[in-house]
């Protein structure tokens, strides 16, 4: 094959679709419409719209090991879950170290009442969480979001991207409703 | 955990230690305490509940084990429902039953909120499961381009405060040299050899706390075996070097001091 | 679905192909066969060989943005190089959010102290800042205010208005002090 032919988009019916794919594939980040159909101005937005859901659904009904899926606002392509055995074998690695659960109640405290301020979990949870709040600020699972207008104009916390990214939420969403716990509180 | 040596290592405070280490909170034992004798957590026995929550906290103090702020307010809490649960209801009062408000149903309340978000922690943990087993594409070449970090306002202020610290110490330690001179390590080995007739050369150097003092003794040294003060003997070749006294009055001589201050 | 469910792998007719195809698409060298092999030592080689080869066949028959070639010795996921324009576009105008240790720390420097000089900047963080300056310049993390009444006249820096916005201050009094997180800074 001559380089030029190699170069050169093939005149399929949507010449889009693979453009897409290439871009999800290229990010690293999960890329978003918006910055998708900024790189594609010369494409009509609701087409590249219609032409990514496709895509979706094309890609994932493959009997394949990775699948395409929107995360954090965005779109990636990662594996799928189910074979990560032999994925943790070939990579040789563990599975990150866990939150305990003071900070992943901490975390749910945040991610249902955001913004909160640290004087508002502590009511909630009953018990001081500045070392869950630590680690959550550490491991960047949440951010500073502004202070409160109260007395001492406390600091607000908030979920951030990577909070979504690492429980695999589209958006903040995507939570289950908090009230739909209550059918488990019958126990 | 080390027991005190007066208390009693008696089966049942083992039994309350292994329970206690497990609450993060004294909401987390309520719930406990709920759930073990099957109560039904809208109509709290109120007196009974504040027994065993008291026992709990009673076992931890025995056992010296650092009791949370927040235990003993709820303690207080359950103390204050109580005695309110015990008045007697006055007639016009009980008229409007209705609208008194049962003593109960704040604490109910927030351990329902409390319950609530423990759920929502499970199904977190749940779906982080499932993320973790998750791959992405390793870096490809378009991602060296950009090896940078992400920050926050948070990694801004530790950021900060590790600057100062940094030239906190920074600071701290040329005050600490500034403070050591030729002159004092000369009087302090002076000081040591009108003790004993013999030092080894090495013992000084051991007890250096910075490359600064390090140099400052051996600068030390030198002028004393230039001045004659003290004689560098060695036993054996590359063996231990020995400083001995030889001028003694010379030691003991106040102004000899002088020339180095 | 179950979270157990999720996790384990699904009985297909050939549970190796998407496996083979999450392992070459997490490697980050071009994967050989032998360590594929070496991963999946309760198969035969000789299967993986052939589902391998089945495998590039499908996936390098789809109208696909990726492309599955053997490389060096092994096998490995691109982009195909028609498509290199739209991705040359995206990574060109990628927003980069990054920003480097030594100019994340003068940026905490300016944040906390402006208006500040540059030689004052050196005093607190101890080695020079020059280079981190201009990587704030560039991207509009600081401006210049002015200059200080005192010898040489330096320059002062003080943060900007973007650097309100891609922090989410509101103003610079809602920048929190060290203060604020002193209990969480602690150990």
């Amino acid at each position: 094959m001559l380089l030029e032919e190699i170069l050169v988009k093939p005149m399929t019916r949507s010449p889009i679709k693979p453009i897409l794919e290439a871009l999800i594939f290229v990010a690293d980040q999960p890329i978003q419409l918006k910055e998708i159909c900024q790189v594609l101005s010369d494409e009509d937005p609701k087409e590249i719209e219609q032409i990514l859901s496709d895509l979706v659904i094309e890609f994932n009904s493959r009997d394949s090991g990775m699948e395409l899926r929107e995360i954090a606002g965005g779109w990636r392509i990662s594996t799928r879950p189910c074979y990560h055995e032999a994925i943790r074998r070939y990579l040789k690695t563990k599975p990150s170290a866990k939150l305990s659960l003071a900070s992943l109640e901490t975390l749910a405290v945040i991610a249902y009442k955001q913004p909160v301020t640290i004087p508002e979990i502590l009511e909630i949870r009953g018990v001081s969480s500045s070392s869950a709040i630590k680690t959550l600020l550490d491991r960047r699972l949440i951010i500073p979001k502004g202070r409160k207008d109260c007395v001492g104009r406390p600091i607000m916390y908030g979920t951030s991207k990577e909070f979504l990214i690492q429980f695999g939420l589209k958006d903040l969403s995507e939570l289950p409703n908090i009230e739909d716990f209550e059918e488990l509180l019958a126990n | 955990m080390v027991l005190p040596k007066n208390q009693p290592d008696t089966l049942a405070n083992a039994h309350y230690k292994i329970k206690l280490e497990v609450f993060e909170g004294p909401l987390d034992l309520l719930l406990y305490l709920i759930k073990k004798d099957e109560i039904d957590i809208y109509d709290i026995p109120i007196a009974y509940i504040t027994e065993e929550y008291l026992k709990y906290v009673r076992a931890m103090q025995e056992l010296d084990i650092d009791l949370a702020g927040e235990f003993l307010v709820m303690a207080a809490t359950l103390i204050h429902i109580k005695s309110k649960m015990l008045l007697p209801i006055s007639s016009t009062q009980a008229s409007e039953l209705e609208d008194v408000a049962d003593p109960r149903q704040e604490l109910v309340n927030r351990l329902l909120e409390h319950k609530k978000f423990k759920a929502a922690a499970e199904t977190l943990w749940s779906r982080a499961e499932i993320e973790q087993a998750v791959f992405t594409r390793a870096p490809i070449d378009s991602d060296k381009d950009n090896p940078e970090i992400a920050a926050t306002i948070f990694d801004l202020v530790s950021m900060f405060k590790k600057i100062l610290e940094r030239r906190k110490e920074e600071i701290q330690v040329e005050i600490a040299n500034d403070k050591l001179t030729l002159a004092q390590k000369i009087k302090e080995i002076k000081g040591l050899l009108s003790l004993k007739e013999q030092i080894s050369v090495s013992e000084l150097f051991n007890n250096a706390k910075s490359r600064t003092e390090i140099v400052i003794i051996f600068l030390a040294v030198l002028e004393l075996t230039k001045e004659s003060i003290i004689g560098l003997v060695q036993t054996e070749t590359f063996g231990e070097l020995i400083a001995t006294r030889r001028d003694i009055s010379k030691a003991y001589d106040p102004l000899a001091n002088q020339a180095y201050t």
